[in-house]
This record gives structure tokens, C-alpha cells and sequence, in this order.
């Protein structure tokens, strides 16, 4: 945890869906390098925070500040700064009419003109990196959940994100194919990224994360170390939230 | 000088489309021959007669050739050449109808061409239904088929023509040529003040009747 | 156990055989070479009219053709546009293009053909054939429009999201992401609107167009051979549009998804 | 994550609109209102020649309706007739109906009618208006047919299962069980064609039958107020059909299932 | 067990759909008021077998001799035969368009030429047999699943049949409402219905079975009473069956 300004920084933030509050008065710093995990139970708000963060989601009421930018002014280049937040889906969402390649160089040659050798010589590095640079040429649908999620990782990290958020990356997974992904993403936090995860797979937060969230009914009841999180947990929800899942 | 001429190419022998796909008869003949003599050239554009003087208006052709009568009403929104050809309305019916004019056809219906003199002389006696088509041929075959009891027409297009067609001389008649009170005569009908065009293209009417030529195309389309 | 909701929608442009209705493929089969039989039966057997009424027609396929082929061209283009606009969050473009959509959709054609030709020819002085390709296109721009708006909607919203995480922006996601996808979800009922066009520049001979049906009008007009001409007609578009159908049919059944080479 | 299927049908008939469609439900109400008003407007500031227009045309919307009407009943009839053709086990009966099916939809409506009134007046006495109405209801018989083959075969096969299971035969199957669930299927897309239908009549006046768009072609080309009638005819046509395509929206919505109350 | 003819005899069947044998060389008798179970792995035949008994599925090969009646004759009737034959689908396929009252006085009205005042009588009285007499004027649609699985019975029963058929009558239900139709099917057998019934319900097939038929790949692997079926098991199939649902 860096002694700094935090990269991102929420305050208070609310967000109605009709009558319905996903999120409720939230507020949460994130140091760069950090990994934060969030977790709670189905309909809790999870994702909905996770979305804010890269504006999928606007907010109703409070401030987000990602990177020194303020997401809630209105002149603020929220395309711009979306290229610094890398985002991984439950459900992959790769370009399906795209090779596996050019999932990965398209943003980089439209949004950042870098030249498509480059761009595709990076891809490669990517793809290497997260051990599939064999299917470059394959359409998503020619791959296995776990091979496309791999890929939407690379995808994400092509446009070279400051941070990077994955919303529940394995829970479409066939099991067998959990691993694999949570390979990628354990050797990702080892490099020092930035991330935010939202996921069931407490494994991978007690090994990985620096800090765990808990959500309930769009609040953030309990934040703290893994340790002392799993644990000693304090609140009677979280108690019987671990109670369920583990 | 060009002059565009509109026509509705269905009917013969006036005007329609032959095996080579050209546009032609009496009347094409005519203002080729009054183009040849007043010096212009005519070129005939197809179109579909319900729309053809909204057309005019709108400068799409200059002029219409196309068995156009002169009447007070066309007067009014066009402005007509010499007379280039007297017409009287036929009334054809089935061989085997009894029907001697129109007056007897009250409560029946009887077709012809939409709003051409035809129509018009349907529509004068009270109780006959009038109903009008597209195309006179079209008229001419449901006559034929059964569906009408008798068709009004211009005269040359029935006696010599649809007359003239193995199809029909089997099974059609002309009951009677209706001698109206007024004489009913083609013109070539332009914009009004568009005086140019009128002028050439009377010009040439006139030195096509000097030359008797119009007797030559009389005998040739029409006979006798 | 709750029942599905069904929606049947049957498009207008033609039968389209596919190996599922084997019904339909045979019935392609037997009409497809019935027709071709009758023609060449006709010809052969009766060149007098037939030879001669084959003779007459084919510039009239010709202009046909150039018709429905200018005005899906342009169709296309026109319905890109409402379509957009059908989804537009601008209150205002969405409701001109939904009202262009209802009002377009709500007149018969032939009405619009007849406006467009003779209505508006009034004021603004355009050639035939062009006059007819702007109304054809203008009407089925907008069932184009429904067809690009329903392929469009088609695509998963995560398509989208994906997209804007990557910092494309709208207009970049709608060109890059989701419209290269839509195109390929939209190409059978493109294929299929394109019959239904070409059956229905059958109505320009109205105004007067030499296309397909008024050639044979014309021919018919003066040599009185009504039934001969139709059958002549009615045998030719069977023919292009049976051939068309089954094009349209084999594309549908290579659509099987994207991405599969 | 595999991908789904989509297939987009746009029907002929109408935009409808629904709940759903904000954008088409305020369209409509533009369109319905703007053509209302127009009306209004041109007929009390304008009576000369748009109130004499309105008098010269009301028997032409009877015929419409008339022809309209005639030909869905019929082609209803036609329509159950070939769908159960079409999925019959029996091979003749089932390539009859298809080819049917594929033939008409192979040729432009109009030239049928052409063939049915013209070429087969030949050989058959039928008076006009029968005539359009049958050669209206052999065509969308065709389209009627899908209709109907599509609702029952969305009819889930357990229903038949069950009903052969208590001693029912496949006659007493088909009417007692399947046709009934078929019909609230077949509603809706049944009232599209029914849209269809009327904006297609305008075609009969090309036979020469007197409906709205001929008694408006005749008034035009005798008045030479070409601008004048084809405003009044489309108007009149747009708030008929956008009138039905209410009629249909509001059915489609309450068809939510089965034997809800 | 009568020891008279049987009421259902089936010899040597065998039944393709394309290259797959879902049935092979089938033999089993059942006699009147007996209560037969099928049990066996998904894709064994059971349905099929069931289903070739009413003619659902016609036989490639063999007989099928149904009270006295050869189904594989061409002249038999069909239809009269299925009278005699109830049968319960696992998707209750109960009549969408018709109340509950109606779905079981359809067939009687139109097949059996029952009075509509006799019928409906009828049917009140089974309807209050399964419990459900209260919702006589509903549609199904407005009924829970085993609701709808009761008015399924009853409508079977509707038409007087002398044997019942069951095809997994409860695989479709949610966990609370399986009860309630086993009770139905247990006070069925109690009044001495022929029934055969196809179920994974080893509980039923224990109290009510007086023999259970073990199938698997298109074969009766073993049949026999269930007290011995259960404690004694031969096969080593049966046994790994057994061995997986309990
Ligand atoms: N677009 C939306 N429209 C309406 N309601 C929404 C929308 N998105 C989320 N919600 C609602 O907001 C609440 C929070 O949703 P969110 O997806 O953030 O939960 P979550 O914690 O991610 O749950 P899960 O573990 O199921 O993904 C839920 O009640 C959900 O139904
Ligand atoms: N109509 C059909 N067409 C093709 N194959 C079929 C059909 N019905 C059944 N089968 C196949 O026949 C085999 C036996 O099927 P059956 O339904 O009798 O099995 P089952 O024992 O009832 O299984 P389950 O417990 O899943 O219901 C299976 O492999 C099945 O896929
Ligand atoms: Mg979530
Ligand atoms: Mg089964």
C-alpha cells in the first residue's frame, strides 16, 4: 500500500435503480498496486460499484476520482480515461466477428494509432503471456470459456490499463476451467497491477488480495486483510455469509 | 430544335409500341412528318395516361401527342394545337347484344379509358355505371371476357383496330358512332404560354394537311 | 410450467427453402423446373406468340433489375440511417425516425409511388426511372430501418460494454463492434426484402416505367394477347425469384454463426 | 458461451406499436393525430377541392373494406386449408400446398392479379369484385398458409401426445387441441396480414374496381389536381391503417398466454 | 398377481430411432393390479418402453398384445385401445386452452358421447379424489406444477382406463410438490389400479412395487420384487445404479 493519493477514490456514492438502491453511500480508496477483493452475497452491489468505476454505470449522488480525474464532472473524458481501467467480464465479452488477434489490436490501432505491426507484435507478448498465442487466428467461438476469458484478459491489458477490474472473471467457467484463468490473474497481481476483483473464489482472495470488501444491500459492511478478515469476521452478516460459502 | 413529345403507347392505332419496341402510329407519323416540315425533332417518351398532363405542368415533356381530344374543360389548364384529327366515339358491344346506344345500357356497367373523352361520354347519360381502366385494351377484354356490357372509345381505335384483331371480329361489335353535338377533334396539347413550341408545332400541322400527307397516314394506320 | 411466448412473423418476400422445410425444398424443385419446363414447352411448342414475347420483355428485365438494384442500394442506406435513429437516445431523431417508420409502413406503396411520381412531380422535376427508384427506396428504407434496428438489438449488450471499457466511444462502438455483427445477423432478411422489392417494381410499370410487367402490358395492349403475356410474365419473375429464394435460402444456412470459418 | 441464434422477420403489414416500443407508440400518436389534423385542416381552411374530394371517395373506403374483408375471410379459409397441407404426412397433399405456397410468393401480386382477372377471365365468367377478392385471397391464402403452419407448429408436440394418449384420432387432435391453441398464436401475425391485406386492395384498382385509390385516380385525372387527391387518398389510407395497426398492438399485448383471465 | 393371462404382454420388441437401439429384444408381462416400476439410467429405454405400450412409438419389431388386443395388427384400433390406457407425461401436458373441469371431460364428451352433466359430474368427483376440486374453473397456467401433475391423473382416470401409465410423473416438480402427487399414485395403487410406472423415486417403488424392472441400454437387465431388488441386487449395473441414487 502505497503512502500516497489513492489511484482511486470514492466517496459517498448512491446509485437507484428505480426504486431499488444498489448502491448505498459507498465510499472506498484504492492505492496504486493494490488488489482489493469484493465479495457478498448475490444482488449486494457488487458489480454495480465495480461499473461505476469505469462509468458503465453512472451514480446518483457522490464523487469518484480515478487516477486524479473526477468521473462525476461533466467535462471529464471519460473515454480517456476508460483506457486506463482495464475491465474483465463474467461473460468474456470478446468481438465475436474478431480473430483473437485483432480482439486484441483493434483498440490499440483506433484509439491510440499505434501501428498495426506493433500493435500485433505486443498482442503476441500478450496472448504468450497468458498461454494461448497458438489460437491468434481462431474466432472466439472456436475456444473454451477459459480460453476466451484468458484472452479478454490480454485484451484488456493490450491497451496497457493502469488498473485492471474483473467482475466475477470465473463464475461462467466450467470448473476444470477456473484454474487457468486464476493462474493468469494470480501472475497479473505479482507484476504489481492495480486490481479490483469481484469473486466467490476465496482462494484466490485469501492468496492475492491485500484487502477484502464485504458487501450487503449495497453498503460496504467490512473491509480488511485477508487474515483477520476470514478469520476473526466481526459482522453477523459476513459471519453468515462465510458460514454459506465455505 | 427537339421537342418531347409524351404518349400513353396503348393505343393503337394511334399511338403504341410495336415488335421493334419503338413507339409508333398515326400520330407518331404525323409529328415526325410536321417535324419534318416545320423543322423540329420529335422524341416520344412512354407514359402512363392517368398521369400524363401532371407531367406536362411540371416541364417532363413538352408537348403530349397521345389521341389527346380537345375539350373546354383541357382548355382550361392546357393550351391546344390545330386540330390534326376529327374522332367520334364508338360504342362497341357483343356481337350477340341487341344494344343500340348508350341510353339503353341504364344500371349496366359500361367501361372505357380512364378520363378520356370515352369516360366522359359514359358519364353524360344518367344511370349508366361507369367504370374506368387503365389501358382501353383492358376495357376491350373484359368487354370480351363478359365482365362489362359495351366499351366507348374513339372511333379509329375500335373500328380499326381492336375491330380489326381475329380475337375480337369474332365476337365484338360497334353498336354505334356517336355523333355528339359538339365535333370532337385530337390536338397536341403544351404548357400554357409555352407559345414557341405551339407555334412550330402548328406550323408543321399545317404543311402536313397541305401536302395531304395526313391522307397517306389515314391510309396507311387507318384505311379507307 | 410456464408457457413460451411465440411470435410468428412471416416476411413477405418469398418462400425460402431451406433444408429444415423439406416440404418447401421439393416444392422449390417442382416449381423451379416446372417454370423453366413451361417456358421452354412454350417456346418451343408455340413460338408464335411465346418466341415473340420473349423477344419483347427482356430490356424490360433489364430495367426491372436496375431498378430493385438502385433502390435496395439505396434502401440501405436509408435504412442505416432509421435505423440509427430508431435507437437513438435523442428524443427528437428517434421520433422522426419511428414516424417516418409508421407513416411509411401505414401507406400502400402504390399510393406512395403514385404521390412521389405524380403528387410531387409537380414541383420537382426528376426523370422516371429516378422518381421511381426514390420511392421505392423511400418506402423500404424504412422496413431497412426495422431490419438494421432489430439486427442491431440483436447483439448482447455486453458487445457494447466491452467496447466502452476499451474507451471506444458510441459512434466507434456502433462502427467497429456492433454493426459488422449486426450485418451478418441482418443479411437474410436483407436478402429477403430484396425479392420483395423485385416483385414489387412490378407496381412502377404503373407510372409508366418499361419495366418487366409493362413490357408485357404493352405487348399485350396492342397484339390483345392477355393471357399468353401474363403467363409469360408471371412464368419470367417465377423464375428470378425462385432463383433469388434459393440464394437468399443457402445464405441463411451458412449463417450458422460468426466466426466459423 | 455459445451463441444464439437470431432470426429477424419484419412483417408486410404495419409498424406496430406496443408498450414496449416507446419510440414507435409516440410515432404512432404523431402520425395518427398529424394525419387527423391534416385532414381537418385542408377540409374546413381548404374545402375547395379537399370537402369535394371527401365526398367523391367514401364509396371507394367501401369498397376497400369490402374487397378487404372479403379476401381475409377467404384467404383464412384458404390459409388453414394449406397450413395443414403443408405439415400433412401424406407427400402429394404436402407438395401441393407448398408448391402453391411457393409460387405465389414467387410472383409480384400484382401481375397475379393481372393472371386471375385477365387470363383466366378467358375462360371463366366471374364478375370483377369476385374476381380481385379471389385473386386477393389465392395469393395471401399462400401467406396465410405460413401463418397457420407456424402456429401449430408451435404447438408443443406433449399436447398431442397427451391427446392421442386419452383415444382422440389426429382429426379430433387437430381441432379439439391443437387449431384451438394455434388461433392465439396466429392473432397477432394474422392481424398483420390483415394490414397487409388492405394496403395491397389499392391494387385492385388496376382491375378497374372502383376502391379508394381508383375513385382517387379518377378525380385526379379529370381534375388534373394530382397533388390535391393523392394527399387526401394517402391521409385516408394512413389513419385506416394506423387505426388497425392500434387494433392489432393492443390484441398483441393482451395475448400475454393461455387461459389467463 | 392373477394367475390368469396377462393384461399387458410384451414379447421380443426392439425399437430404432436411426442407428441408436433404444430398445433391444424387449420381453415383459404384466397382469392385472399389478404395480410394475421401471427404473434405470437416463437414455435406458424407459420411456420408449413405456411409450411403445399406448403406441406413442410404434415397435420395429416384435409384439405388444394389450388387453387381449394385438397392437402390431394393422386393423387393431388404436385409438379404443388407448383408452384403456391412462398416461401421465412428465410435462403434466394438461390441455392450455381448457379449465381444469374441461381437460377431464373433453375426451368422455367427445369419445365416450358422456352427457356433459354426467361428465362433469365424473370429473368433480375425481378431482376431489386427487384434491383439487377447488380449482376446477382455473386454467393450468394458473396452477403449480404438481397441481397440474394431480389434474394430469385425474384426467387419465377421466376416461375409465384399466391400466395407468407414468413417465416420470414427478421428475418435473419442485421438491415440495412431489409428495402430494405420490400420495395421489400411492392411493391409486391402493385401489388396485394396474399401474407401470417409469420413476426415480426408489421410496415409491419400494412401498408400492410389487415388481421393479431394471432397464439399461435398450435391455431388462433384471427384474424382481423390490425387497429383493433392493437388499440383494445382482447385477453389477444394477449395483453401480443403485450404488449412484441412493
Ligand atoms: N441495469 C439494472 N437495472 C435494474 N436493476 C439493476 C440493474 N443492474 C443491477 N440491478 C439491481 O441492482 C442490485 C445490485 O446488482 P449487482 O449486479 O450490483 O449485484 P451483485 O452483487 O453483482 O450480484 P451478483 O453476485 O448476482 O452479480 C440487484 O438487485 C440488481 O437486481
Ligand atoms: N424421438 C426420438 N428420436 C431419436 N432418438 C430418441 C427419440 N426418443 C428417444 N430417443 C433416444 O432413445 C434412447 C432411449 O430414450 P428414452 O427416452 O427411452 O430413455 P429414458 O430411459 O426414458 O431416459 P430418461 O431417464 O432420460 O428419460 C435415448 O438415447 C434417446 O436419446
Ligand atoms: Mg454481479
Ligand atoms: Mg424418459
Amino acid at each position: 500500500m502505497a503512502d500516497t493519493d489513492p489511484i482511486i477514490r470514492i466517496r459517498n456514492i448512491s446509485k437507484f435503480f428505480g426504486q431499488l438502491r444498489a448502491l448505498d453511500n459507498v465510499s472506498l480508496d484504492i492505492f496504486s498496486g493494490e488488489k482489493v477483493v469484493i465479495i457478498g452475497p448475490s444482488g449486494s452491489g457488487k458489480s454495480t460499484l465495480l461499473r461505476t468505476i469505469n462509468q458503465l454505470e453512472t451514480v446518483d449522488a457522490g464523487s469518484i476520482v480515478v487516477d486524479g480525474q473526477d468521473l462525476t464532472d461533466k467535462t471529464a473524458n471519460i473515454n480517456k480515461i476508460r483506457m486506463e481501467l482495464g475491465m474483465v467480464f463474467q461473460s468474456f465479452n470478446l468481438f465475436h466477428h474478431k480473430t483473437v488477434l485483432h480482439n486484441l489490436t483493434l483498440a490499440p490501432i483506433k484509439l491510440k494509432n499505434i501501428p498495426r505491426e506493433e500493435a500485433e507484435k505486443n498482442a503476441i507478448r500478450l496472448l504468450e503471456k497468458v498461454g494461448i498465442a497458438e489460437k491468434r487466428n481462431c474466432y472466439p467461438a472456436q475456444l473454451s470459456g477459459g480460453q476466451q476469458q484468458r484472452v479478454a484478459i490480454a485484451r484488456a491489458l493490450a491497451m496497457n490499463p493502469k488498473i485492471m477490474l474483473f467482475d466475477e472473471p470465473t463464475s461462467a467457467l466450467d470448473p476444470e476451467m477456473i484454474g487457468e484463468v486464476l493462474d493468469v490473474m494470480v501472475n497479473l497481481a505479482k507484476e504489481g497491477m492495480t486490481m479490483v476483483v469481484v469473486t466467490h473464489e476465496m482462494g484466490f482472495a485469501r492468496e492475492v488480495g491485500d484487502r477484502v470488501v464485504f458487501m450487503d444491500e449495497g453498503k460496504i459492511i467490512e473491509t480488511g486483510p485477508p487474515e483477520h478478515f476470514f478469520q476473526s469476521p466481526e459482522h453477523p452478516r459476513l459471519r453468515k455469509f462465510l458460514d454459506q460459502i465455505l | 430544335k427537339v421537342i418531347v413529345f409524351a404518349t400513353d403507347a396503348t393505343w393503337p392505332p394511334m399511338e403504341f409500341v410495336d415488335a421493334n419496341k419503338d413507339i409508333t402510329g398515326y400520330s407518331i407519323d404525323y409529328m415526325k412528318a410536321a417535324g419534318k416540315e416545320a423543322g423540329f425533332t420529335p422524341k416520344f417518351v412512354a407514359v402512363a395516361w392517368d398521369g400524363i398532363f401532371a407531367g406536362l405542368n411540371v416541364g417532363k415533356y413538352d408537348a403530349i401527342s397521345s389521341s389527346v381530344s380537345i375539350t373546354d374543360e383541357r382548355k382550361k389548364v392546357m393550351d391546344f394545337s390545330e386540330p390534326y384529327f376529327r374522332v367520334r366515339q364508338a360504342l362497341i358491344v357483343r356481337k350477340n347484344s341487341k344494344v343500340k346506344d348508350l341510353k339503353e345500357l341504364v344500371g349496366k356497367q359500361v367501361g372505357s379509358q380512364i378520363s378520356t373523352t370515352g369516360t366522359f361520354a359514359v358519364k353524360a347519360v344518367k344511370g349508366v355505371i361507369s367504370k374506368t381502366y387503365d389501358e382501353v385494351g383492358l376495357a376491350i377484354e373484359d368487354l370480351h371476357n363478359g365482365r362489362i356490357e359495351a366499351v366507348v372509345c374513339d372511333d379509329p381505335v375500335a373500328a380499326n383496330y381492336a375491330l380489326q384483331n381475329e380475337k375480337y371480329a369474332k365476337s365484338l361489335k360497334i353498336a354505334k358512332v356517336m355523333e355528339s353535338a359538339e365535333v370532337e377533334y385530337y390536338g397536341i396539347a403544351v404548357k400554357k404560354e409555352n407559345n414557341g413550341t405551339l407555334e412550330l408545332i402548328n406550323k408543321g400541322i399545317q404543311a402536313v394537311k397541305a401536302k395531304g400527307l395526313d391522307k397517306e397516314l389515314q391510309a396507311k394506320w387507318i384505311g379507307q | 410450467m410456464p408457457e413460451k411466448k411465440v411470435t410468428i412473423d412471416i416476411g413477405d418476400g418469398a418462400a425460402i427453402p431451406t433444408k429444415k422445410d423439406r416440404g418447401l425444398l421439393s416444392a422449390w424443385r417442382l416449381a423451379f423446373f416446372g417454370a423453366v419446363g413451361a417456358l421452354l414447352y412454350l417456346i418451343l411448342f408455340h413460338p408464335d406468340p411465346y418466341l415473340r414475347l420473349l423477344k419483347f420483355l427482356p430490356d424490360g428485365i433489364l430495367i426491372t433489375f436496375q431498378v430493385t438494384f438502385s433502390s435496395i442500394a439505396l434502401a440501405l442506406v436509408v435504412g442505416l440511417i432509421t435505423g440509427l435513429g430508431r435507437i437513438s437516445r435523442n428524443a427528437t431523431i428517434n421520433l422522426i425516425a419511428s414516424t417516418y417508420v409508421e407513416v411509411v409502413r401505414g401507406i400502400p406503396l402504390l399510393v406512395q409511388l403514385f404521390y412521389i411520381y405524380y403528387a410531387l412531380g409537380q414541383f420537382v422535376r426528376v426523370p422516371d426511372m429516378l422518381a421511381a427508384i426514390l420511392a421505392m427506396s423511400f418506402c423500404y428504407g424504412a422496413y431497412m430501418g426495422e431490419v438494421f434496428r432489430a439486427g442491431i438489438e440483436s447483439i448482447d449488450r455486453g458487445q457494447r460494454e466491452a467496447s466502452f471499457s476499451l474507451g471506444f466511444n458510441r459512434t466507434q462502438t456502433m462502427f467497429y463492434v456492433i454493426l459488422p455483427q449486426a450485418l451478418r445477423t441482418i443479411l437474410p432478411p436483407v436478402g429477403n426484402e430484396f425479392i420483395a422489392l423485385l416483385k414489387d417494381t412490378s407496381l412502377v410499370s404503373i407510372l409508366a416505367v418499361s419495366d418487366l410487367l409493362r413490357r408485357g402490358r404493352e405487348f399485350a395492349s396492342e397484339s390483345f394477347l392477355y393471357f399468353e403475356t401474363y403467363t409469360m410474365v408471371a412464368i419470367i419473375y417465377l423464375i428470378i425469384t425462385l432463383i433469388l429464394s434459393k440464394i437468399v435460402g443457402i445464405m441463411e444456412e451458412r449463417m450458422g454463426g460468426h466466426g466459423r470459418h
